[in-house]
């Protein structure tokens, strides 16, 4: 029995990276968006530059349910080498669309979905000679067979095409041509449209598409970032890339061509940090943009950043680890390795969006936090936020808002201050004030360092000004508590002892999971933890709720690991919903993990659970 | 202790430079080194450089890594801020610092190991990026502060405290430095102030990357026969290429140099330094000759110390990179922020 | 009242760094073990080669207790620099023993203490013209006016002069001389021998008095350890030279001057471990030595020795952090980044020695695991152990025991393997075996890598192999508790509620702590963490006790985290005792805070309390 | 898909070595590169050197960093254990696995991210250390794996696929290896296997650190117009400045090569290689003259291709440390194990 949804289904091109079709794709899904429908594009890619698998997938969904849900309803199969296993994919009653020059014959051992076979290859040859022309235009052509599918409106892909080729006209009629031809071609050969398809909306209201790492590169050029060091990594490369396209578009003084900012691509990771570091040092708002590997090399410096007590600015884009681990895939689990990066007693602070619109906020307010604490902060972003398009709020921006620049003594206040102490707490925050150098001529200067030294930053290996030193430290990270986002709390419609704890990408999957569980009338209060350390409000949640989950999208529970050490409450009955599969987490799995440990018995307090 | 600030009144017969600053201004805590170390000598060389030049205190930065060398930026410019940082990691420091706040004067010290070791991609990248600043090595072929290991400088062979001798073919960071593209790349001794100060303040008036490798001996446990950091040693086998005179934008150029072996060059800062040539070979505008000299020493067995290599054309990173003119820790949030209205611009084009 | 003990006090010499003053010290200090007393040395030195002040404190306690104990009831005051603040230090009718020949007048300023001014300057002028004699000699002097004043036999100390000078009568007849002149002037000018004094006793039993970075070092040399990679930093330096020294002694071929061994001294801490893993990979024993900043440059391979699964030892002599911190003083706050070292999911094994004794067995103990549980094994010493004497039980081996080289498989057993998979989980104990390079023409090739693989080492993106991996991984951990040295649970004398947890360098002090807390009729059970992951016991220990301390020598109670997310338990009514000055902690320290906290109430469960 | 390994039945027909292997028996699994990519042709050439040189299989080990070019050791030797480590420090572990057993064969292939830009100073390092491996460079200019960002190889001007121009100076490895004191150095071109494959045959035969940087073009994202690294440009300017043949011991030397242009080099295997002079003024055998060709070659923008220098009398890292003949992982506790009765001494030692 074939499917049949309106404006609610999945679906999934099967290609080859490198045979250009990213941009027909995208095409695809942005018609969509055009239409008003709400679209979760995600792309599934090798860590290699040609010839290997690569997947794209939407998710259409007129509720707005933009987690990644698994499964799909459609298949572009465009592969033969993944033929098999991606016809495996497919929902019973699903639609199978590939190309049928070539005979997959006995390879179909489906009978429970619907075929749609359309010889692309054999229709691209006849009408074109050039070899690379067939394969690009293959893209085109199969994108217009699905307009005509799916019930996509024409006129909205050749605005879109126009738009995207504006001024080469040629290549503009071309398209419209390869397109027409494929929805000509469906259109004679299919019963059009299908029982999956598509209807015009407006859904989407005043929503933005766009990339968590363009958003943060963006939110980074907003919150006055003059300089970035960097070593390419993925998936972290493209916030870099962002930063730079927006500076040169934002930042180039339009008379002299001049730059307001500084960008050098480091010869590896630690000479990035050690960029920035010695350039927040020096008064500049500086930022790193990596991935774990990076995280792991920077650690030194995040160490003496947090014991020399100088601003920055880390962006972590985490993949898949351990080690170099699944480069192309999505996990949570840095999370250790930055709240307590580095050797000694060190804990730092950590911002994590839900994705690009936060990214861009968290972005912009990391830079006033790092410099208002005179420390690191982290901004952990990861792979499906930072490379995948998320149909998310715009950006907003008050005009208003002046940067914090924290507490820096001018040498105007250097002229009235009487005893300049670098690192004395004069407010009793934990926080000092700090001068630049070059400020003034005979006040204010002092040495920074990695050792310990006393309130006037002079080396000394005596107990009581390090003890000084490090309570003061750890009072300003009591301060910090204060000045983080606070955690956001999705209340059950009904009063309930079962609570959830997740953060970042997760939230997509966690919100629409809560809905299902909540039809089938199991009730949950879910908090999106937003930052570390912990705000009181996440204690007070895990105080009121008998039940607690924590869905995290890494092997080893590693929130649960920040929230115990953070507020000491005990673990050991807490229910860890991980997926760490390198995917990004479905509202289908936490919906099934969590009503069926609910069915389950409280776990027994054994070493094994405690695992 | 040695950190209690020092009287810091004028005595009226001190000697006064362009910016009436003393000698003391320029001084810094009292040095914790072993008697007698090299270092201690560099950081008087500085000093005295910084005060003939009359650089403002306050607009040097000093930055360095880890080690009995990359502690004495304290006992110096106690005017100045600096910034000992972590082991091998100055260099990228002080790019960033740089890249903030292109108007002040930046000075690396860092030791053979924090160099030469530990430090010798982040050396390397810095030289080849050619940072505006003055990089200094007090190179004694041992890890000073763990107790004298060999470092990579160790010349193979050399004998160490306890006999062992060094096993690993050296680095020569005077060849590598001109090899990756350094515009100022000079080598010199501890023991020789005359020799030494000039080049200091030669590299000071030079814009971009300019390093100084100082053999420095290790008095405690690299100063001993058998060892080729020593200050005998040293002594004995160091041939200096030229010699150097710093004439700053004031005052007028000497006239009786020798024709054909001297030469003056004007810095970009409009002073000008004028050469005396020792080695008729030598000539250290050219960097193949530069480097054969330095192969010709090698071979020899001696240590060719003077100014080996300097190009004043080369473009330091800002040049580079064409940042502005301003330093970028100054801009505002009216002239770094694009705004709302962009934003809506940009909200729009995601749609 | 002038202190009256015997057998049972502290010394303490202020000297000056690079004054030769060591060994004259050490003399001293061995002269009292000759004498059948036990004691524990302790050097208090500064992060420079020469000038700065030192300090060298011995305590005498015939009863045993070897832990810091804090003040002094002698001070032998040779550095005018410290002078005062030395004195201050003084216990109330301690002895002070100073140079006289320059008056200190108004500096002594305390009429509650014994003043023995001895001209050690003038009497060393007259005695010797070389100014290099004078300075070196007086330390003598001075070993031997302390004779006569506490009472040392000198002819123990002559015999010791005569071992350490043997064959060079010259040195020994002129230390012997001094050594009198330093006698004979205190039986002349003060009332010999003083309430505080020695003797003779046979307390000291079999004991040895040894480094830890010593008896570390020899452990690698009997464990197997045939690489050594290792770059300089205190306090971990002569823990390589230990090794280097006992390999010259035991390990080159008589015959043809072979080295068994090959030691490289890397160019940094980076170069060091993938020496080690590079050596581990290829079938050798190997391994690092390090302290804090080393461990965080580190961090990159220790994620690839975990996931690729390649057994190597790292050694990490803790000193005070974070950054460069307190180079020379002690800690143990580098649990976290070693038990969580690397990005991504990770977890390692820590063995945790109390001291020399420790230190040698587990370091040999330590190649076994690494090469059984195919990962990185941390070795976790601290300053205090590894670079002070101590008294301890002397090394032991069995020579019927053998090398556990793990599952490493054989040509021959290749010759019958039919399926090789170099991560198949062939005994269900999450632990795979491997082939070395070179052993078999045709069977067992595989690849390494740090990047995600299936079971037969083949490179792989897919979900399913990844996560069958990181739970065989989660697996093999749990296997490795069942091999790690289980705690040492000391029992009070009666059934209490009150547990201590403590590990490490803490144990001298604590055992003292647990001893004048009973004598006060305070029973409180303590128990020796060896280990990490946790064992069963320490479950058990802590649901057991109502009340639960935790000693640790850091400031954010760290192991109290490695507990807490290894067995979930609730932490926030925990008490940590924690002494991070970077100064061995003391039994006076640990019994006050201990005895203060049981009188108030338990701590409320409060934010401020959890931190 | 690409890993299924391929059916290893020999067809009669197939050439086989000394050894009795086919070539076959020395190819790997499938490559995943882009089609074209100079990396697979030097993959080629190593298989075809090993195969022509009768290498056991098993005996060699492959080591590599990460990038495009450090996957290949996938795709060579099937039946040699591989170890693609981490970014940039394939020296060390190479090293390490070296001191573990040093019968193996050791092979290490990196790309010019890995080796210039991250992994410079361990790169530098091993040179010094003379570790007794083949070192192989697929150099680019290029960060493939990460979409083409310039590497520290870059020549400074040389235009990127957006247009961008590399900034800062380009690091040239091989004169770089020469002042390390590697003993063995040679750059070659992925499109030249007549060169390169007889280069990789004597770096194997080679005792001692051998470093060969073979030009290798990123076909997406470095072989453009305006690329100093494309297929083009290195066609036009490289100049061999010798070539070489090697004769493995068995076979007899061909006497035909005319007189001073040629020179016949004994390796330390016994076996011998041939070269032919191209270039009059070179002489692989002087470091001097090494250096001065590159900078000539620098100079006049042409890259100097060929042995560049040799020195068959330099000590490899084992002899310098005077370890075991035998392989040190082979040694038993017998042997490692000091036992009781010393340990008795020791401890009487320290009462
Ligand atoms: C990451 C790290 N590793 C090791 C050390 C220990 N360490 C301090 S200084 C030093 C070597 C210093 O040698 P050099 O740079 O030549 O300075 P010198 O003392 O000889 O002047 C080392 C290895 C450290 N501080 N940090
Ligand atoms: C620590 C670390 N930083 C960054 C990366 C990302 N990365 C992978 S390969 C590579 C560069 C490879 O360049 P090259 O060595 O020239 O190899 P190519 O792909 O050009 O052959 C980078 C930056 C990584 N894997 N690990
Ligand atoms: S140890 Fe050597 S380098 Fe360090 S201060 Fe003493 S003499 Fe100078
Ligand atoms: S990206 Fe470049 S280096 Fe990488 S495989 Fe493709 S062509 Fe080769
Ligand atoms: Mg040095
Ligand atoms: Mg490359």
């Amino acid at each position: 029995m074939p499917i049949s949804a309106v404006n609610d289904f999945v679906i999934r091109f099967a290609n080859v990276n490198g045979s250009g079709s990213a941009s027909a794709n995208l095409l695809f899904a942005r018609s969509i968006l055009r239409m008003g429908v709400p679209i979760a594009p995600r792309n599934i890619f090798p860590s290699n530059i040609q010839g290997l698998p690569t997947w794209y997938e939407v998710r259409v969904s007129e509720e707005g349910w933009l987690g990644a849900r698994g499964g799909a309803d459609v298949l572009v199969a465009m592969n033969p080498q993944t033929f098999v296993q991606d016809v495996a994919a497919l929902e019973p009653g699903g639609y199978l669309f590939y190309d049928s020059t070539r005979p997959v014959g006995q390879l179909l051992t489906r009978d429970d979905i619907v075929v749609l076979g359309l010889p692309l290859t054999a229709i691209c040859a006849a009408q074109y000679d050039d070899p690379r022309q067939r394969q690009l235009y293959k893209n085109i052509v199969y994108v217009g067979a699905l307009a005509a599918l799916l019930d996509i409106e024409l006129p909205v892909i050749e605005t879109l095409i126009g738009e995207r080729f504006k001024g080469k006209d040629k290549l503009i009629a071309a398209n419209l041509r390869a397109l027409k031809i494929g929805y000509d071609e469906a259109k004679s050969r299919f019963q059009c449209p299908l029982g999956v398809r598509l209807r015009r909306s407006d859904a989407v209201g005043d929503r933005i598409l766009v990339e968590g790492n363009f958003a943060a590169g963006l939110g980074a050029v907003y919150g006055g970032a003059t300089v970035c060091a960097w070593y390419p990594i993925t998936p972290s490369t493209s916030l870099a890339e962002a930063f730079e396209r927006n500076c040169a578009r934002y930042r180039v003084d339009k008379a002299t061509g001049e730059k307001n900012y500084a960008i050098v691509q480091a010869e590896d990771e630690i000479a990035a940090i050690g960029v920035a570091v010695g350039a927040g040092w020096n008064g500049a708002r500086a930022f790193t943009a990596t991935s774990g590997p990076g995280i792991s090399l920077m650690q030194e410096f995040f160490g003496l950043a947090y014991f020399a007590e100088i601003p920055v600015v880390v962006f972590d884009v985490q993949r898949g680890g351990p080690s170099t681990g699944m480069p192309t895939r999505t996990q949570q689990s840095d999370l250790i390795s930055c709240a307590f990066a580095s050797h000694g007693d060190t804990k730092h602070v950590l911002l994590i969006p839900d994705g690009p619109n936060e990214a861009f906020e968290f972005a912009a307010r990391a830079f006033d936090l790092a410099e208002r604490l005179q420390t690191v902060v982290f901004v952990m972003l990861d792979l499906d936020i930072g490379m995948n398009s998320h149909l998310c709020a715009p950006f907003q921006w008050d005009d208003a808002q002046v940067y914090d620049r924290g507490k820096v003594l001018s040498s105007e206040a250097l002229e009235k201050a009487l005893n300049f102490g670098r690192y004395d707490d004069v407010d009793g925050d934990g926080i000092p004030y700090r001068t630049l150098p070059g400020s003034h001529p005979t006040r204010g200067a002092y040495f920074t360092r990695g050792t310990s030294r006393d309130r006037f930053a002079r080396y000394t290996e005596e107990g009581l000004p390090y003890i000084d030193n490090m309570e003061r430290l750890e009072h300003k990270f009591e301060t910090a508590r204060s000045l983080l986002p606070r955690p956001a709390l999705k209340r059950a419609a009904e009063p309930t002892g079962i609570g959830v704890l997740h953060y970042g990408s997760t939230a997509a999957s966690m919100d629409e999971a809560q809905k299902m569980l909540a039809d089938e009338g199991i009730h949950i209060d879910a908090m999106r933890i937003r930052a570390f350390p912990m705000t009181r409000e996440v204690q007070e949640f895990i105080a009121s709720h008998d039940r607690i989950f924590v869905v995290e999208q890494n092997r080893d529970a590693q929130m649960r690991t920040l929230i115990s050490t953070d507020l000491g409450v005990a673990t050991d009955r807490w229910i860890p919903v991980l997926h760490f599969n390198g995917m990004p987490t479905s509202a289908r799995y936490i919906h099934r993990e969590i009503a069926t440990r609910l069915r389950e018995p409280a776990a027994p307090q054994k070493l094994e659970a405690a695992e | 202790m040695s950190y209690l600030a020092k009287p810091k009144f004028h005595h009226p017969s001190l000697p006064v430079n362009a910016l009436g600053f003393t000698h003391r201004d320029y001084e810094g805590a009292m040095s914790t080194l072993c008697a007698g170390c090299g270092h201690d000598a560099i950081s008087a060389a500085i000093i005295h450089a910084c005060f003939e030049l009359s650089l403002p205190p306050h607009r040097v930065a000093k930055l360095s890594g880890i080690g009995c060398s990359s502690k004495t930026p304290t006992y110096m410019l106690g005017q100045s801020h600096g910034f000992n940082s972590v082991h091998g990691r100055m260099p990228s420091v002080l790019t960033g610092a740089n890249l903030a706040n292109r108007d002040l004067i930046y000075l690396g010290v860092s030791g053979d190991g924090d160099t030469a070791s530990i430090g010798l991609g982040q050396f390397a990248h810095a030289m080849r990026r050619g940072v505006n600043m003055v990089y200094i090595v007090e190179n004694n072929g041992v890890y000073g502060l763990t107790k004298g290991q060999f470092s990579a400088t160790a010349d193979r062979g050399s004998k160490s405290k306890k006999g062992a001798d060094a096993q690993s073919q050296p680095i020569d960071l005077v060849s590598m430095a001109i090899g990756l593209g350094a515009s100022f790349v000079a080598r010199s001794f501890s023991g020789d102030k005359a020799q030494l100060v000039p080049l200091i303040k030669a590299a000071f008036e030079h814009k971009g990357a300019a390093f100084i490798d100082v053999i420095s001996p290790c008095v405690t446990f690299n100063n001993h026969a058998g060892s080729t950091k020593s200050f005998d040693y040293v002594r004995e086998h160091n041939i200096a290429v030229n010699a150097l005179d710093v004439i700053t934008g004031r005052e007028p150029i000497e006239v009786d140099y020798a024709e054909g072996v001297s030469q003056a060059v004007m810095m970009h800062d409009g002073s000008t330094i004028v050469l005396r040539k020792l080695d008729a070979d030598h000539n250290c505008r050219d960097r193949s000759l530069a480097l054969a000299t330095l192969e010709r020493a090698r071979l020899a067995g001696e240590i060719a110390t003077g100014l080996i290599y300097l190009d004043e054309e080369a473009e330091e990173l800002h040049e580079v990179l064409g940042t502005a003119a301003r330093p970028l820790n100054e801009f505002s949030e009216r002239e770094l922020c694009p705004g709302s209205k962009a934003l809506d611009a940009i909200n729009a084009s995601l749609r």
